[in-house]
């Protein structure tokens, strides 16, 4: 970590740096920042992902926006426009080689989906399909389409789609590493995430918004709500320092109602305090809200109930936008009709909440409070790390275990940070690893989880984590006994 | 039970670019509170790992998982691959979201069969039923002179 | 209504009445008490709705009904057992012609559906199948089974059923005359049901207790809370005299979370009130709440939604049972496939909202304030038009539109009191009619409806309220100009 | 508009034995606001008095609503029945949950029109459209002395 920090890329280095990006692959020659900037500045507005949040924000709107992705760019296209209708923004899910830099195996498997007539890929390679590809795709369109992924090294793909026109990018270098890959050094996904942040502030320069998502449930698994929202203020800084200005910062569902509508609210308000405090107040922050991104039953209906709930904690949370399921969530990749019916069932549940009394509880404010001294906790400890730096804190804290994901992959990540839920469903710590909460919040934790114990007559343990990985598939939000 | 030569030893691991590490975690967890001893290689494993693994750790049974989708690509030719490095006769099991899209599970396990691999699970299967089959296989697969009469019966899984 | 007063029907009368009514249809010679008793008291206790409702309510659980009926025996036990296993307890709906006592037509619907090979009748036309075919019926099932009707006179309903065990039975003189009649005048069907009444009275007198639900949506359509309590009210007091001692009371979501969690919750305590306040308190009250009655989206998906709101609503307010809807219910009857489908989703939304917290709000606690005053208010006056006596209060009270259900079909029935959504969603009143509220409250009223005017810059009419029917079928809550 | 000899007036009323006031209640409120005089039967209307309402009244239509499902039942014949009553020529639209259960529209739709329905429509149909329908099918209909050379717009329905 030698000359990580969180300061503005030197405009020199970037370039260099761009040079040698954009050799990843063939398709990189394609690229060319004077062409990107026309082709942003000819979208037409309704194309424009930063005004459509913004919009949304200033109405009190809720977007919703699902998840696709498939190998070839005509059936892509048609999966999008099925989409379009039931949706406000558009995704573009990428495949899971080219999130890992495998163009070579990706190339294989669009030549496979085109020899077997059906995608073959889990996503849209959009490195391997060029600027030339993701424009036809974005011409297609009628709606803002965002890059949606999970790429530790994710700079090409930035260069190519936002050169195509694609208008929001989803990810960060936490974010899109712990959660996501399994070698890769913290500083170093930092670093590149460092430039996907800097192009777009060039975007932002040159007079072209373009949104940045730092990307928020993380493992999806019963992640209290503090983890990520420090990982999600952690990258909006991260962001901000090279230039950001549009952040939407995501929290996924956890399934207790009180918990995630505390999540939400809080996430907002925490976000504001630290960009405040390091000095930015030129950016437009707004909030996603994840469906339900553990184990879903398999059948449709009981799929559709998960579904359903969240969309309406996010609608009384007031979320901007919502990432939403299909009833085929067991079964992975849903077909284009799982995908509407997602989205039909979403609209109208939160149709359904739209105009309703705003909800507020003492249980939701005690949560807040919870969650915002866990923020403040970790927080202080990684900028005391960092030397005031959150990236060299971020590494420093990971490398202690000052920050720990549960059931991340990453070796970056200490994994002794074990959650279980309460006797009410809400995600309390089993074991607090090396995070350094106060003694008051770990006694509360305690308390909680002793609760529970006692209701069902066992020692906490990782059995009822176990428990509790598969209980919403399982029909339940807390894993009992049988 | 484990190093135990008659005790039951398997390799782990989700397959591929797929990075899904919760099913592993409780995978590793139930397995060996269910008696077997579990050799985990996490996430992102490809082929020759698992092989290179089974092989070093004279393991009964490879467990593949694949939740992401790319099954059908990662998993090709695997039991072609065993057979050349000399472990033709492995226990091999597959499990996960396999293919693409929903499809009928029936046309799955078909395919996935045709490949090589013994069984071929939903993800949200039994987890008991795993452990009882995978004693069974790895127990018919011994070498006649290790093998059991009968399966041990298989450690109740905790309350 | 020269002899309509709430008294315990006369033994001898009773006996002289039973005679008239076994013979409104030739089925009714198979019916004898002696034998109905040994019926009753031979059903296992699993198959005892008394016993379940007792169950679930100390224990905290929500049992889940569904609706329906076909026309044959053989074809409506298949019904059943395909869903009892996604059920608690089992539903026979009765037909239409039955209802209304026409079994002359539901024999002709009968012997049409045999040659057509499908149902042609909208429900079991149980009086027609006699004690022997609806004792088939109850000994091919293995969970309680209800009569769930319509039936402004259902004297002989009763008898058949309950002599064939089954163990509930729905509906009342007003609850079921005023949504389900032309021309049959009040002081009639609340004789009748103080036959119905004292039938299970009789029951209960012989050790056999046998469930008692007024049904709570009446209309189904913009009912606001306290019309419907009140006649549950007025049906469990009608009820009671006759020496019922199990009886369920019911509400019919209304849309708003928080109005409808305040009228499940005020219902309980409410009929307590008044129970305890005649003088009854050997009695077992539970709840019923009824996912939305009104139009449903054509959509499945979208239906779906609308079910789920309900099923978090009725276990947030913990409600005993919930009657459940279905995917097809904008469609009309639905199939075995939609009716578990819509219980699939109510069970999956039971189970992750039941361990969570307890919901509570001011906006809860406002509403039960304005629900308690507008029912003590009615009651009062009830009870001075009826110089004490609740069955001839009742009927005074709808003939001069102190009590009013809005879009009801009776002649009986004023029809003056007019609903509309206010803008949050909840319903209040646009014309009270002539419904003696306190002023304070009116004014409420309008207050809230002025607000919901003034965001919609239009004034209040029966626009409005036209609108707000169509409103969640065209997937929104509150009907708001285009 | 009402009276006016030019004008539109029908009979409205729900079938048979079904209590479904809601969507009358709506349906008058509607079809009143569009410029057509509507003369309500209320619920739970026979084919009887449908007929007799509609020759008393000189209706140009008769719009039948089923909304319980026994809409199959309810209205067999109904136009043979007209015609013997000699209103072989009214407009005659049905709408409602004709059926028994979730059936494809257009097999309802085929059956009702060979009962002699002019028209058939779903409970979620656009009354603006009905509506406008309503008032061309009546202008067809009306003695050719009588008839507009062209329907009259239809009145909006107010915002």
């Amino acid at each position: 970590m030698t000359d990580l920090n969180n300061r503005r890329l030197d405009a020199a280095a970037f370039d260099a740096e761009r040079g040698e990006v954009l050799q990843g692959w063939a398709t990189g020659a394609g690229v060319c920042f004077a062409d990107a900037l026309r082709v942003q500045e000819a979208l037409p507005v309704e194309k424009r992902f930063a005004v459509a949040l913004a919009e949304a924000d200033a109405q009190g709107h809720t977007l919703l926006q699902p998840r696709a992705g498939v190998a070839l760019v005509r059936e892509h296209v048609a999966l999008l426009n099925g989409l379009s209708p039931y949706c406000d923004v558009l995704p573009t899910t990428i495949d899971a080689y080219t999130r890992h830099n495998r163009y070579a195996e990706a190339q294989e498997g669009i030549d496979r989906s085109r020899a077997a007539g059906t995608s073959l890929l889990n996503g849209f390679p959009a490195v391997n399909h060029g600027v030339e590809g993701c424009r036809r795709l974005v011409e297609a369109l009628e709606k803002p389409v965002q890059v949606r992924h999970g790429t530790p090294d994710a700079r090409l793909l930035a260069e190519i789609t936002l050169a195509a026109g694609f208008s929001s990018f989803e990810g960060g270098g936490i974010s899109y590493n712990i959660p996501y890959a399994k070698h890769v050094p913290l500083e170093r996904s930092i670093r590149h995430w460092q430039y996907c942040d800097r192009l777009v502030g060039r975007f932002e320069e040159a007079g072209i918004s373009i949104n940045r998502e730092p990307f928020g449930p993380l493992t999806g698994t019963l992640v209290p709500p503090f983890v990520s929202h420090v990982v999600a203020i952690l990258e909006g800084l991260l962001a901000l320092e090279q230039g950001v200005k549009c952040i939407t910062l995501g929290y996924g569902q956890a399934g207790n109602v009180a918990q995630d509508i505390a999540a939400l609210r809080s996430l907002r308000r925490l976000a504001n305090h630290y960009f405040l405090n390091a000095g930015f107040t030129d950016y437009r922050l707004t909030t996603v809200f994840h469906q339900w991104m553990g184990g879903f039953p398999e059948d449709e209906s009981q799929a559709t109930a998960v579904i359903c709930l969240g969309a309406l904690v996010a609608r009384q949370a007031r979320a901007t936008k919502i990432i939403v399921k299909t009833p085929h969530e067991a079964s992975g990749v849903p077909t284009l009709e799982a995908n509407q019916a997602g989205l039909k069932a979403t609209r109208q549940m939160v149709n359904m909440i739209s105009d309703q009394n705003r909800v507020d509880s003492p249980d939701i404010q005690m949560e807040i409070d919870v969650i915002e001294a866990e923020v403040h906790a970790v927080m202080r400890e990684i900028l005391r790390l960092g030397g005031g730096d959150v990236a060299r804190g971020a590494v420093l804290a990971f490398a202690a275990g000052v920050m720990d994901v549960p059931f991340a992959p990453a070796k970056a990540n200490l994994g002794k940070l074990t959650p279980v839920r309460d006797n009410h469903g809400a995600i309390r710590l089993f074991d607090v690893g090396n995070v350094p909460l106060p003694a008051d919040v770990l006694a509360f934790h305690r308390d909680k989880i002793a609760e529970r114990a006692r209701a069902e007559r066992r020692d906490p343990s990782f059995n009822m984590v176990v428990d509790d990985v598969r209980a919403i598939s399982a029909s339940k939000l807390v894993g009992r006994p049988a | 039970m484990s190093g135990d030569s008659q005790g039951y030893k398997v390799v782990l691991g989700v397959i591929g670019a797929d990075c899904h590490a919760v099913g592993n975690r409780i995978l590793t967890s139930v397995l060996t509170q269910g008696g077997i001893e579990v050799v985990n290689l996490g996430v992102m494993v490809s082929q020759d790992e698992f092989i290179d693994c089974a092989r070093a750790e004279q393991a009964g049974a490879i467990l593949v998982s694949s939740i992401y989708g790319h099954g059908e690509l990662d998993c090709q030719d695997f039991r072609a691959r065993c057979e050349e490095r000399g472990l033709g006769d492995i226990v091999l099991y597959v499990g996960g979201n396999l293919v693409i899209g929903k499809q009928e599970f029936a046309a799955v396990e078909a395919q996935f069969r045709d490949m090589g691999f013994d069984r071929v699970f939903r993800p949200t299967v039994d987890l008991a039923e795993v452990i009882a089959l995978l004693k069974s296989d790895i127990d018919q697969r011994r070498p006649a002179g290790l093998r059991n009469s009968r399966a041990l019966p298989a450690e109740r899984l905790s309350a």
